[in-house]
């Protein structure tokens, strides 16, 4: 995994590393939507490629829809797949984030 | 809170504030009591001997607690006094 | 944009035109409300949150905080929302903050009708 | 913007809609403009269309906008179709 | 927002002046929902936090209005809609 | 906002502003207070200025409110859902309590 760059941007270098991996983004509205992890801004809006609704019969709306772009304020979670997360280097970078931001 | 102030008093409350009991109300209407740790631009709030009170009812206890400062309706430095619930007909006079 | 309404153009151009002029407002900058018209006249604000108050406009800054004078607030209903009649509570001078504005109009020109929705059917 | 042929765009948005159209111009705030638009309102007993036609979306009403892929699409039965309507994003 | 010369006639009141004016005395805050609140004005800063002295806090509740008696409290700015220099609250005054 | 530190422990375990309390929380169990009624137990392992989080074998819990037609009782119920890894959007979150500092 790439070593995660800083300046206020943790998360978004973390999501740049898990591009090309599994996920389930839980929105706001309770749906949640499974696909590949394709690209993500700083905004931390998401693009995910060959989704499928989870619970698709109660939510059909998105049937004949296979890549989406999915707005970073309405993500409630994001479920990830541990086995591709390093939480060492994680939670090292966090450390160093938190060392930078009190420096600003 | 932050940024150039008209008056610097809102810096000021928090100086004097620190490091005692306090009445924190969310928008929510959730109150928590306990000792003011510390606070920033954002009125994030780190509470100490938490105590977590919905409809007056003690809920919850936590050592300590941080609270995101958006959620923060006010921050008081005293236990509220008496309670009047005054039963008035919402209607006012013109 | 001046045209005469006789000439119909087609819908795409007319998109074209829609589209355009939306970026170009927007890539201007320069602000679309001119409340120098309004001070000293009765104005309504509608604010976030449901709130809506009456009065005369005596000062206002960029921010679209305002000064209103003789304001009155209508009473609303503590469930629907709504206004309850004209029932208006006086407040005197008030500054509302820009920040929850949400709707500005002049009094004068504003004419109230009676309310379509009225004999309770559902929209 | 696909230039070959116009995008077929589904869009949910924050107030729980669920509205389908061509994208004819968007911006980087996701304010979005729409042409021969419709909302699809599910319900127990099928969808039912609402002819919008050229349309803008506030870019802060919308929470995801989907790729529509016209063949399948096209080969759903609306009339049969079931489904809950979405519920609104709630901050 | 307006013109930039959009103090053209000098007999304007701009808003934040009005409040700064007020300093000292009592202020009723009407917020967004249907909180309200009066106290002495100590000082605000540019969002509008404000820092209140001897506060009385107005909720209404399906059983009327019910009040809270505070010392001196930090409010948060973000959900203030009414500000009313020198008012006494929404049951006039006690 | 507050210059001088509060609480002096050991290096780097000064809670000088509020988010120090949450950095002190990494790699431990948190507690977490979210919008619409919702709680997490986990492990931090990241968080951002925005209290956006990544969190470890989570357990969350869904309060559910609901009125009795009949007799206009209140009845709660909790759901539970536990999952691995998990990021949480710090917009949504009200409280994060640390275990308790020894």
């Amino acid at each position: 995994m790439s070593r995660i760059s800083h300046n206020g941007q943790l998360f978004f270098s973390f999501f740049k590393s898990l591009v090309g991996k599994e996920i389930i983004v839980e929105l706001k509205s309770d749906l949640c939507i499974k696909g590949t992890l394709h690209s993500v801004d700083q905004y931390l809006n998401i693009k995910l490629k060959d989704i499928s609704v989870v619970d698709s019969e109660k939510f059909p709306h998105m049937i004949s829809v296979q890549n989406c772009f999915i707005r970073g304020s309405v993500v409630r979670y994001v479920q990830l797949p541990s086995a591709e997360v390093d939480i060492q280097l994680l939670q090292d970078s966090a450390r160093v984030e938190a060392r930078e931001l009190k420096k600003k | 809170m932050s940024a150039g102030a008209h008056s610097k008093s809102p810096s000021d409350f928090l100086k004097l504030v620190l490091g005692r009991p306090v009445i924190v109300k969310l928008n929510s209407g959730v109150v928590y009591k306990g000792i003011l740790a510390c606070l920033d631009g954002y009125m994030n709030i780190a509470m100490e001997q938490t105590e977590e009170y919905v409809n007056d009812q003690l809920i919850h206890k936590y050592g300590d607690a941080f609270i995101r400062g958006n959620n923060v309706l006010y921050i008081s430095t005293q236990t509220s006094k008496k309670k009047k619930l005054l039963v008035e007909f919402r209607h006012h006079r013109q | 944009m001046h045209r005469s309404s006789s000439d119909i153009i087609p819908l795409d151009l007319a998109v074209d035109q829609i589209i355009r002029m939306i970026f170009r407002t927007a890539a201007k900058k320069e602000s679309i409300l001119d409340l120098n018209r309004y001070i000293d006249k009765q104005i309504s604000v509608k604010f976030s949150g449901g709130r809506e108050v009456v009065g005369l406009l005596k000062g206002y800054d960029t921010l679209v905080n305002l000064v209103l004078d003789e304001c009155e607030e209508f009473i609303r209903d503590p469930e629907e929302g709504q206004r309850v009649g004209n029932e208006k509570r006086h407040l005197g001078i008030v500054v509302c903050r820009g920040s929850a504005v949400m709707l500005i109009s002049p009094m004068d020109g504003t004419e109230e009708i009676a309310n379509p929705y009225a004999n309770g059917e559902a929209i | 913007m696909a230039t070959l042929m116009e995008p077929f765009i589904d869009i949910l948005t924050n107030d729980g809609r669920n509205i389908v159209g061509t994208l004819r111009g968007f911006d980087q705030l996701v304010n979005i403009i729409l042409e021969e638009s419709h909302e699809r309102v599910y319900s127990s007993d099928g969808v039912e269309r609402l002819h919008l036609g050229l349309c803008i979306i506030r870019g802060d009403n919308v929470a995801v906008v989907g790729l529509l892929d016209l063949d399948l699409d096209k080969r759903i039965d609306f009339s049969t179709l079931k489904g809950e309507p979405l519920k609104p994003v709630v901050h | 927002m307006a013109t930039e010369g959009q103090q053209s006639n000098t007999s304007q009141r701009l808003p934040l002046e009005l409040i700064a004016e007020c300093t000292g005395s009592k202020l009723w805050i009407i917020m967004k929902n249907d909180k309200e609140l009066v106290g002495t004005l100590r000082g605000f800063d540019d969002y509008v936090n404000m820092v209140l002295e001897d506060v009385t806090e107005f909720e209404n509740t399906p059983e009327g209005i019910r009040t809270n008696q505070l010392d001196q409290i930090l409010l948060n700015g973000n959900n203030i809609c009414l500000l009313i220099p020198g008012g006494s609250g929404p049951l006039g005054d006690q | 906002m507050s210059d001088e530190g509060q609480k002096n422990n050991q290096d780097g375990g000064m809670v000088e502003e509020p988010l120090d309390l949450v950095r002190l929380s990494l790699d431990e169990n948190i507690y977490v207070k979210l919008k619409g009624d919702r709680e997490l137990y986990g492990k931090l392992h990241a968080y951002d200025q925005h209290l956006n989080m990544v969190l470890g074998n989570v357990e969350e819990t869904v309060t559910l409110r609901e009125i009795d037609e009949e007799t206009y009782e209140e009845i709660v119920k909790k759901e539970k859902r536990k999952m691995e890894m998990l990021f949480v959007r710090g917009d949504a979150v009200i409280l994060i309590s640390p275990p308790v500092r020894i």
